[in-house]
This record gives C-alpha cells, sequence and structure tokens, in this order.
C-alpha cells in the first residue's frame, strides 16, 4: 500500500510495508464485514407500522454466540498481528548488522542537522572525520550504523522513504541501522516538534553508488581540516 | 418513610429558594444549573479550539495567506494554534461536556435522586474549570505569547524558556492543565460517591442505565491514572519557573520520564472520554431500536476490562521515542489485547439493532453514526499498536487522523447524540428534526472528506506540526498540495453547517414544541421527571426503581416500554 | 459497589456506624514509637541489607499499623481496601514500565551520556 | 449552611457518603505521591552519588518531626473515638492537639530547610535536593491543609455539630502521616 505513495529505498521497508499491508487486510476484513452487517440491520429492522421489536436480552448462551465467536476470530488476527510485528521490530530496532563497518554520527540541534562520516580511513572520531550539515552521505547497499544524538531538545530523525524513525533525545546516544538499496536524495524530516523551527529543518540524505562515495570523500577530505577545526 | 421525603424536599426547597440572578445561575448548586454551565463552557471553548483548527487549516493549504480572520501565521503562532486546539479539544471540550456536563445532569436524575451528594464541591469543581479556562485564554495573549510544545508537552522544550521562547505561556498552559485536573477530581468524587452510596430504592447495579456506569468508569479511571502527571506537572512547573533541572540529562534528570508521566495518565484519558461517549450512544440506540441493550452485563464487564488493560498499554505512544527497545514488544501485546473488549463493544452495539425497531430520529442518528465512524477510529489504531508498523506511521497525520477519528466521535458526535436526545429534559423543548439532520448530515460528511485525506497524507510520510512543508521537495508536491486544500475546504463546509445547529438549538429553546414528561418512550428514571425538572427533580416524592433501564417490548406488556419507576 | 442495605437507610453521616470498635490506641502509638526508634538505629550499622529491611520493612509495618488501627481499613466495606490495593498495583506497573529507561544508564542499542560530575557531586553549585 | 440532599443521607454502599468521599479523596492523593516517589526511586538508583546527598540530610529534625506526626495521629484518632461517644468537647479539644503537632511540624520544618539552603543545599543544587524539597514540600502542603480544615471541624465539633466530620479529616490525616512514613526513610534514613 505504502509503495504506491512513498518509494521504498532501504532494505526494510519494503518488510515494514508487508506488514501494514498483512494488517491492512485483516482489519479492513473486520471492518468491512462490521459496517455492511451495521448497515443491513438498520435497514432490515427499520420501524414498521405494528410491527414491534423483539425482546432479546443477548443473556442466553445461544444469542451471546453471535458476539464470542467473531470475538475469537479476533483474537486470532491479534496474534497474527503481534507476531508481524515483533519479527519486523526486532529486525529493524534491536539486531545490528554485524557486518556494518559503515558508521555515522546524527547530531541534531535546533534547528539544524549535523553528520558525521568516517574520513578516508573509515573509523569516526579520527581527525579526518567529514562533517557536513543538513547533507548526510551513504553508500547505496551498504549496511549503515547511525549514532543519535541531539544538543538541546527533542527531536526526530526521520527518512520516510527508508521507513526509518528514531527519536533523538538529549542525554542519550541512540543506535539504528538502515541499508539504502536505491540511490538518489531523500528528504529528512524532523518527526518530533522541536520548538518554533520545527519546520524548518530540513536535510537531505544522498545514496551513492560506492565509487560517486568515495569521490565525495576524497574531495572532502582535501578539505576536511576546514571543516574539522570549525564544527 | 415513603412519606418522610416529600416533607423533607419541601422543607429544603422552601428554606434556601430566594431566587436571584446570581443564585440560579452563577452560584447555583442545583446539579442541572451546573451541568448546563460545563455545557455551554465546554461549547464556547470548542468555538475557539474550531477557530484555531481553521486558522492553521488554512496556512496549511494556503502557506503564507494571509488568514481572514486572523492574519499571518508565523511557526510560533502555528506550533501554538495547533498545541492549544488539541488541550482544548480534550480537556475544555471532550471532558467538561461528555463527563461533566452529562454527568451532572443525568447522575441524580437516573438515579432518582434530588441533587448530587456534595452538591457545593459540585459548584466549587465548575469555578475551579471556569477559572482554568480563563488562566489557559490569557495564556494566549502573554508576553512571549501562547505555549507551541504540543498538547503533550515533551521536556526539553517544554521545560526551559530559552529551548521554547514562551516564558510566560509554557507555565500559564501548565498551570491552567492543572486547575482543570483539580475541577475533574472534585467533580469525579461527587460522580462516583453518588453513584455508589445514592442509587434509587430497589436500584440493583445491574438496573444502572449504562450511560452512568461509563461516566462512573471514567471518573474512576481519571482519578486513578492522573496523580502521576499531577506529580509529573508539579515536577515540569518546578524546572520552568524555579530552576530545577528534574528533566535536564545534562544534571541527572531525564526527559523520558515526563512522557511515562504523561502517557500513563495520557492513554487511560482516551478511555475516559470514550467510555461516556460509548454510554450516551448505548442508551440511545436502545430507546430508538426499541431494544434491550444486548448482554448488558458483557458491555459493563467490556468497560472494565477495557478499563484497566487501559493501565497497561501507554508505552505505545512511545514506541520510537527512545524507550528501550525491548519493552516495545510488552507494549505491543497489550495494546493489541485491548482491541478486544473494543471489538466486542462494538459487535454489542451492532447485535444490539438486531431484531429492533428503528426509527431514525436525530439522536438515533449521531449515535448510529458514532457507531460507524468509531470503527474506523478503531482499526486504524491497530497499524499503530503494531510497533512494527508504528515506526513508519509515528508522528505523521495517519496518527493525527486515526485520533480524529476516534476523538471526533467522542467529543462531537457523542456530544450531538446527547445534546439532542436529552435536550427536552434539559429545557422541555424540542429540536427541529428536519434542522437537525440537515446539521447531520452537513457535518458527518465533510468530517469523512477532511480525515480521510488525511490518511493519505499520512501514509505518504507527511509529519506532524509542521506549519509549511515548502522546505520538504517530497511533500511539496502539488498533487499533496491539493489534497490539504481537499481537506480544508471540507473543514470550512463543516465549520459553516454547525450554524445550523446553533439556529436550532437557539430557536428550539424558546419557540421549540414544548416536551412532555416523556417525548421519545424512554424507560430511566429522568424521563419520569417534569422537563425541565424543578429544583430537587421529583418535588413530590423520589421514585423507586423496579427494573432494570433497557425493558423495550417486554412481551408481558403491551406498550413497548417499560419505565423503571412503575411498580407494575 | 455492594448490593446490601437496599433503599434509604437514613442513618447515613448523622451516627457513626460500620462497627468502629476503638481499640487501645496508646499501645499502638507506642509500638509505632519503638519501631521508629528501631528504624533510625539500624541504618547505623552501616550495613545495607540491615538499613533497607529496618528502613523500609519497618515503614511498611507502621504504614499497615495506621491503616489498620487508625484509619480502621479493616472494618471498611472490602472494596476500601481493594481500591487502595488498586491504586498500588498500578503505580508499581508505572514503576515497572518507566524504570527500564529511567532506572538504567544504557539498554538495548542506547546508553546515557555521563553527567557533568561537578553537578552531580558538589551540592556547591548553587546557581546556572 | 445549605440543607442537605436526601441523596446525601442514602447510603447503598454501606458506608456513610461522606467517609466513602474521603477514601476516593485518599485513593487519588496515592497516586499523585505514588508517581513522585516512584521517580524519586528510579532517579535515586539510577545515581549511588545521590547516598552522598542524603548524607547531608538531618536524621534527628526529621526523627523528631516523625514523632510529632505519629502522636498527632494519636490525637486525631482519640478526637474520632470521643466524637463516637457523641462528646464534642473533647473531641475538639484533641483536634485542637493534633493541630498544634501539625504546626510544630511545620515550623520546625521551616527551620530544618533553612539552616539547608542556608548550607548551599538549595533546592536547584542538584536533582536529589530538587525532589527533596518538592517530596516534602507537597507533603507539607497537605499538612498545612489539614490544619486549616481540621481548625473548622474542629470550631463545628465543639459545637456538638457535625461530629462525623472528626472521623473524616482524622483518616485523611492519618494518610498524610502514612505518607510522611515513606518519605522519612527515603530522604533521611537510607544512606
Amino acid at each position: 500500500m505504502i509503495e504506491s505513495l512513498r518509494v521504498a529505498a532501504s532494505t526494510y521497508a519494503s518488510d515494514i510495508d508487508n506488514l501494514i499491508t498483512l494488517i491492512g487486510v485483516l482489519v479492513g476484513f473486520w471492518f468491512i464485514l462490521c459496517e455492511v452487517v451495521f448497515f443491513w440491520l438498520i435497514w432490515r429492522y427499520r420501524a414498521k407500522p405494528g410491527v414491534k421489536a423483539e425482546y432479546v436480552t443477548g443473556e442466553e448462551k445461544s444469542q451471546k454466540r453471535w458476539i464470542t465467536i467473531p470475538h475469537l476470530l479476533v483474537l486470532v488476527c491479534d496474534v497474527f498481528i503481534i507476531w508481524g510485528a515483533v519479527r519486523v521490530w526486532v529486525e529493524v530496532k534491536q539486531h545490528l548488522p554485524e557486518d556494518a563497518t559503515h558508521v555515522v554520527r546524527v547530531m541534531s540541534q535546533q534547528w539544524a542537522w549535523s553528520f558525521d562520516h568516517p574520513g578516508p580511513d573509515g573509523i569516526l572520531d579520527t581527525d579526518d572525520d567529514i562533517r557536513t550539515v543538513d547533507e548526510l552521505h551513504v553508500q547505496v547497499d551498504t549496511p549503515t550504523i547511525f549514532k543519535l544524538e541531539s544538543r538541546d531538545v527533542l527531536h526526530s530523525f526521520s527518512i520516510p522513504a527508508f521507513r526509518l524513525k528514531q527519536d533523538a533525545i538529549p542525554g542519550r546516544v541512540i543506535t539504528g541501522w538502515f541499508q539504502p538499496n536505491l540511490t538518489g536524495t531523500f528528504d529528512i524530516q524532523c518527526a518530533e516538534i522541536c520548538g518554533i523551527g520545527h519546520a524548518l529543518m530540513p536535510a537531505r540524505v544522498v545514496v551513492e553508488s560506492a565509487e560517486e562515495h568515495a569521490a565525495w570523500i576524497a574531495e572532502k577530505s582535501a578539505t576536511h581540516l576546514a571543516s574539522a577545526t570549525n564544527p | 418513610m415513603a412519606q418522610t421525603v416529600p416533607s423533607e424536599a419541601h422543607g429544603h426547597d422552601a428554606h434556601h429558594h430566594v431566587e436571584t440572578f446570581w443564585s440560579k445561575y452563577v452560584f447555583s448548586t442545583d446539579h442541572k444549573m451546573i451541568a448546563k454551565q460545563y455545557m455551554f463552557t465546554g461549547l464556547a471553548m470548542g468555538a475557539i479550539g474550531a477557530f484555531f483548527a481553521y486558522v492553521f487549516r488554512m496556512q496549511l493549504a494556503f502557506p503564507g495567506m494571509s488568514v481572514p480572520g486572523y492574519g499571518m501565521v508565523g511557526p510560533n503562532e502555528y506550533n501554538m494554534l495547533v498545541t492549544n486546539h488539541g488541550t482544548i479539544m480534550i480537556f475544555w471540550v471532550a471532558m467538561p461536556v461528555l463527563i461533566a456536563a452529562f454527568g451532572n445532569f443525568l447522575i441524580p436524575l437516573m438515579l432518582g435522586c434530588d441533587d448530587m451528594v456534595f452538591p457545593r464541591i459540585n459548584r466549587l469543581s465548575y469555578q475551579i474549570f471556569l477559572l482554568s479556562a480563563i488562566v489557559l485564554i490569557c495564556g494566549f495573549f502573554v508576553e512571549g505569547g501562547g505555549f507551541g510544545g504540543a498538547w503533550t508537552s515533551y521536556p526539553p522544550l517544554s521545560a526551559n524558556a530559552k529551548y521554547n521562547l514562551t516564558p510566560l505561556g509554557q507555565s500559564f498552559w501548565l498551570v491552567a492543565v492543572a486547575l482543570e485536573f483539580v475541577a475533574f477530581l472534585l467533580g469525579g468524587i461527587n460522580f462516583i460517591t453518588t453513584t455508589m452510596n445514592s442509587r434509587a430504592p430497589g436500584m440493583k447495579m445491574t438496573d444502572i442505565p449504562m450511560v452512568i456506569w461509563m461516566i462512573v468508569i471514567a471518573s474512576i479511571l481519571f482519578m486513578v491514572s492522573v496523580g502521576p502527571l499531577i506529580a509529573g506537572a508539579v515536577m515540569l512547573f518546578m524546572d520552568q519557573q524555579v530552576g530545577t533541572h528534574f528533566y535536564d540529562p545534562t544534571t541527572g534528570g531525564d526527559p523520558i520520564l515526563w512522557q511515562h508521566l504523561f502517557w500513563f495518565f495520557g492513554h487511560p484519558e482516551v478511555y475516559v472520554v470514550l467510555l461516556p461517549a460509548m454510554g450516551i450512544t448505548a442508551d440511545v440506540m436502545a430507546t430508538f431500536a426499541r431494544k434491550k441493550l444486548f448482554a448488558y452485563r458483557t458491555v459493563l464487564y467490556t468497560a472494565i476490562g477495557t478499563g484497566v488493560l487501559s493501565f497497561t498499554v501507554w508505552a505505545h505512544h512511545q514506541f520510537i521515542a527512545g524507550i528501550d527497545p525491548r519493552m516495545a514488544h510488552v507494549f505491543t501485546i497489550t495494546t493489541l489485547l485491548i482491541s478486544i473488549p473494543i471489538a466486542e463493544m462494538c459487535f454489542v452495539y451492532i447485535a444490539t439493532l438486531w431484531g429492533g425497531s428503528i426509527t431514525l430520529t436525530t439522536p438515533m442518528l449521531w449515535a448510529l453514526a458514532f457507531v460507524a465512524e468509531f470503527l474506523i477510529g478503531g482499526v486504524t489504531g491497530i497499524f499503530l499498536g503494531a510497533s512494527g508498523a508504528d515506526i513508519y506511521f509515528h508522528d505523521t497525520y495517519f496518527v493525527l487522523a486515526h485520533f480524529h477519528y476516534t476523538f471526533f466521535p467522542i467529543a462531537i458526535i457523542g456530544t450531538y447524540a446527547g445534546i439532542t436526545y436529552w435536550f427536552p429534559k434539559m429545557f422541555g423543548r424540542m429540536m427541529n428534526d428536519t434542522l437537525g439532520k440537515i446539521h447531520f448530515w452537513g457535518t458527518i460528511i465533510p468530517f469523512n472528506l477532511i480525515f480521510i485525506p488525511l490518511f493519505i497524507l499520512g501514509a505518504a510520510g507527511q509529519h506532524r506540526r509542521i506549519y509549511d512543508y515548502s522546505l520538504f521537495p517530497e511533500l511539496a508536491t502539488p498533487e499533496l498540495q491539493a489534497v490539504r486544500v481537499f481537506a480544508t475546504v471540507s473543514l470550512l463546509v463543516m465549520l459553516a453547517f454547525q450554524a445550523v445547529f446553533i439556529f436550532n438549538f437557539v430557536t428550539s429553546l424558546r419557540r421549540g414544541k414544548k416536551a412532555g414528561e416523556n417525548p421519545w418512550k424512554a424507560n430511566t428514571l429522568e424521563w419520569s421527571a417534569a422537563s425541565p425538572p424543578p429544583h430537587g427533580n421529583w418535588p413530590e416524592g423520589l421514585p423507586s426503581v423496579y427494573r432494570g433501564p433497557y425493558e423495550y417490548a417486554h412481551p408481558d406488556r403491551e406498550e413497548d416500554y417499560w419505565p423503571q419507576h412503575l411498580p407494575n | 459497589m455492594s448490593d446490601e442495605h437496599h433503599g434509604e437507610s437514613h442513618q447515613g453521616e448523622h451516627d457513626e456506624h460500620g462497627g468502629t470498635h476503638h481499640g487501645n490506641y496508646v499501645k499502638v502509638w507506642a509500638i509505632l514509637v519503638v519501631l521508629l526508634t528501631i528504624s533510625v538505629l539500624g541504618p547505623t550499622l552501616e550495613i545495607k541489607i540491615v538499613t533497607l529491611l529496618t528502613a523500609f520493612g519497618i515503614a511498611i509495618v507502621k504504614a499497615y499499623l495506621v491503616a489498620k488501627n487508625f484509619m480502621h481499613v479493616n472494618v471498611q466495606p472490602r472494596f476500601i481496601l481493594y481500591l487502595m490495593a488498586t491504586c498500588l498495583v498500578f503505580m508499581l506497573l508505572f514503576f515497572a514500565g518507566t524504570a527500564p529507561d529511567v532506572m538504567e544508564k544504557h539498554g538495548d542499542n542506547w546508553s546515557k551520556l555521563p553527567i557533568d560530575p561537578s553537578i552531580e557531586y558538589d551540592p556547591h553549585d548553587a546557581h546556572h | 449552611m445549605s440543607a442537605r440532599p436526601i441523596a446525601t443521607t442514602r447510603s447503598t454502599a454501606g458506608m456513610p457518603t461522606g467517609r466513602l468521599a474521603v477514601w476516593w479523596v485518599i485513593a487519588s492523593e496515592i497516586v499523585i505521591f505514588g508517581g513522585l516517589l516512584g521517580s524519586y526511586i528510579m532517579h535515586r538508583l539510577n545515581h549511588d552519588a545521590w547516598s552522598n546527598h542524603a548524607a547531608n540530610t538531618n536524621v534527628y529534625i526529621g526523627t523528631f518531626n516523625t514523632l510529632v506526626l505519629l502522636t498527632s495521629s494519636l490525637s486525631a484518632v482519640l478526637a474520632h473515638k470521643a466524637a463516637d461517644a457523641q462528646d464534642g468537647p473533647k473531641a475538639a479539644r484533641f483536634l485542637f492537639l493534633t493541630m498544634l503537632g501539625g504546626a510544630t511540624f511545620v515550623v520546625v520544618k521551616a527551620f530544618e530547610w533553612r539552616m539547608e539552603i542556608h548550607h548551599g543545599f538549595t533546592i536547584t543544587a542538584n536533582t536529589f535536593w530538587s525532589f527533596y524539597y518538592t517530596a516534602a514540600g507537597l507533603h507539607a502542603l497537605h499538612v498545612i491543609a489539614g490544619v486549616i480544615i481540621m481548625g473548622i471541624v474542629a470550631q463545628q465539633a465543639k459545637k456538638n455539630l457535625e461530629l462525623h466530620r472528626v472521623e473524616l479529616i482524622g483518616v485523611y490525616w492519618h494518610f498524610v502521616d502514612v505518607v510522611w512514613i515513606f518519605l522519612f526513610p527515603l530522604l533521611y534514613i537510607a544512606k
């Protein structure tokens, strides 16, 4: 359902979309069923002159059946949904890819994003790191780990195209991951109200092929001293 | 003692009934007057909330345009508008109208009492509520403008003026909310004790009309859940004005703590306003389907079960807010479990129609609409309760549309069902049914046309509380903008149709057809009193109860209704 | 809500019923004072477990004594006791749901940044 | 003093309406203090350093105040006993004793705080002291409110009016006492 509205550009995007579709099918069935029965009853039992309503307490088993059985079926559907939700959640939020070498730091503040990329040495927190503002550069088909921090208030690091969202909390470092599988440029939004400039902190994530990314690093690290000395 | 009651009632009518304007309308301890005060205050606040919605919807549809009747909307004003729209609609409309107004009006009448058990505490509760509303409104105009940190008011943004830039607005907002809580604690004690202790002779617990049960369960939920938030509000106020660091991580505080304190109250709060609306719907549907409520006990138990479960699900509002990911599993399971009692309630309501004799009066239309629309709100909630799917939907317009599909049926549809149903009892006259139906369709159709588009925007990844999407290339597309404009236009249509209701209400007050004691041929006790009931409700002596509230179409009786107070 | 006492029981507020039988309150008070002394002396031994037992164990005992003998919970209708218990259970629930975030320094894929020790240890920097 | 509605004199639930209401008030108070103390305990267990701060609280003053509150609870319950014996004046005397206890508690606390603030342990010193002042302050407000209400009740009791209220204010007072019974170890003796 979602792909048609927002391109799916990360490996787990399709899992989340499938979960949404699963839920959509299950609840859609119940929703349509209920509404159809509901409106049919309204039409079927409309007041007719001289016809008195039936006296149904709904306390006898034979009558209760009509709600207890559907109600057990709903429970079954819930189990399926829980199973799907837990699976996706574990994959997206709990398991970090072991082979992930690419680590970036995402620092949020009122009202801008700054991103620390590892420099040519490929290691974060060395003095050849590349810091950019409001523009994150990552390599396609590469599992990327981000360390999310905030300087002041709550922000939320959200890339709809990746189906990625995680609040940034001052005083905490939150680790997450994504693996883009489409090159291109996608929106980064702040999804947690963070003051007057909440709408004014847009950022972009640039997903590049390996060689483009290497070229970008090389070009940036030529000037990395400048960017490193005045963060 | 059957004789003592009237004399008592008289004694007390006689000796404090010099009615001046002030004692009758302002400082009255009569539960019916307090109910009307709550209702009109709530509806007035509702008008403010609706105006705010109009302003920011206009800004979203036509960014940067000067909104007629308001002017240019800056980002800080936008935040202030959305924040207070939410705060007002939940705390100053849904709660006062659904719980306080209908609770005050119905509980003594439906239980056969002459008044609440603590009339003066009742009056005090309204006065504190009024004060809270005034404080809130004052907060819009103080130096620095009104608070704009969203109705959830997450710190550190809300805890420090250097972040939210509203040094006074933040505290006015907080104090107003705290006062409002105090008002409802006082009111809630009244509702609960009255229902527990003062039921009419012969009224067993299963003879209590469902709407009373629901209001009382809601009051209990409120009293038991609001405490942590009051404590949290005290801490937040200290952070704002004294300079403590309860929510400041740099000094050992924790911003997440507030989110837990808030949502531990905030989720039961959803059911605090939902249950009374459910109860109103149950009574209205039973009356106009001429049908006994299907499985009364089941409804009661599911309501209680929902109430208890609602204390175990709060963190599903925080899935991606930085809580430990392992906790998400617990709250996903509890959240999906709570769909069971709610689904059961909906089934019961549908089953109640079975074999009925349904007349589509205005109140009945509203009641049926409540069920039909609330189902949408219910099923879309599943997407958000499932942690995996919430990763995408959290804080998008999908969430917004979802909870408007719950809160609109609750606060607006439920309220209109209640007002149109009990208007004859409140004011002694009937409302115009034709105008009522015009107003109904003019509200329901645009309502769906507002929020179905917002589901689409949310599914497209549009986030909330952003006053202008032009900076986000993915969201600034003409297609999505067209959807926003469509939603806004629908809103304008819906607001326009509310004029019909106001006109109908005002004219019916004076020129409406005189309503007898029991215009709807309903069973519950309030219809055995005069319309409108005098002070003391039954001056000739309080009624006794002989049967349940929903004995419609009983085989042993040729009329299709059997009022509770008739011996046979 | 219990269903006994149907209809108008016109005693109500005016005469005290509900079987409040008054025990020897001074004795209870004496016990409370003794317990208080123990709870103060216990921690001076500087043994963690003793501290917890005396300080909090005794607090619970004291609360029980006050609730039973002074507030007469035991002679109230049962639902009062259940109500109080429910409130406490909900508080435990709140604690259980909140502690994994607030009471921990790090968890699954998150960790708190260290706090500035000057603020943590020196109470004398009163202002910022 | 308007006439009491008939509704107030009913008791379907098997207990007087006033007492029922007081228990509901206490229920809502339990969750207020529960939320505050729960938050405090979480922080306390998360910050080992806080026991150093707690070491700066004055156990003797705390103990004395606990003793005062326990004693005032005794006089409150004796007032209840007297009220049950329909002896209004005696009940009033005991209530005045209780008020005296409450007043002592507040005054002592004021001196204690003054001393601590003088040593630089202000409410903003760090989050332990923030909790210390907030929790104790919230409790002190309950004490003050209790004393005021008790004054009104005592005035009526003296004239043998509304004697049932003696028990109601007593129950509230014992609750305030119980809260302190837990605050005392949490803030003072747990090191």
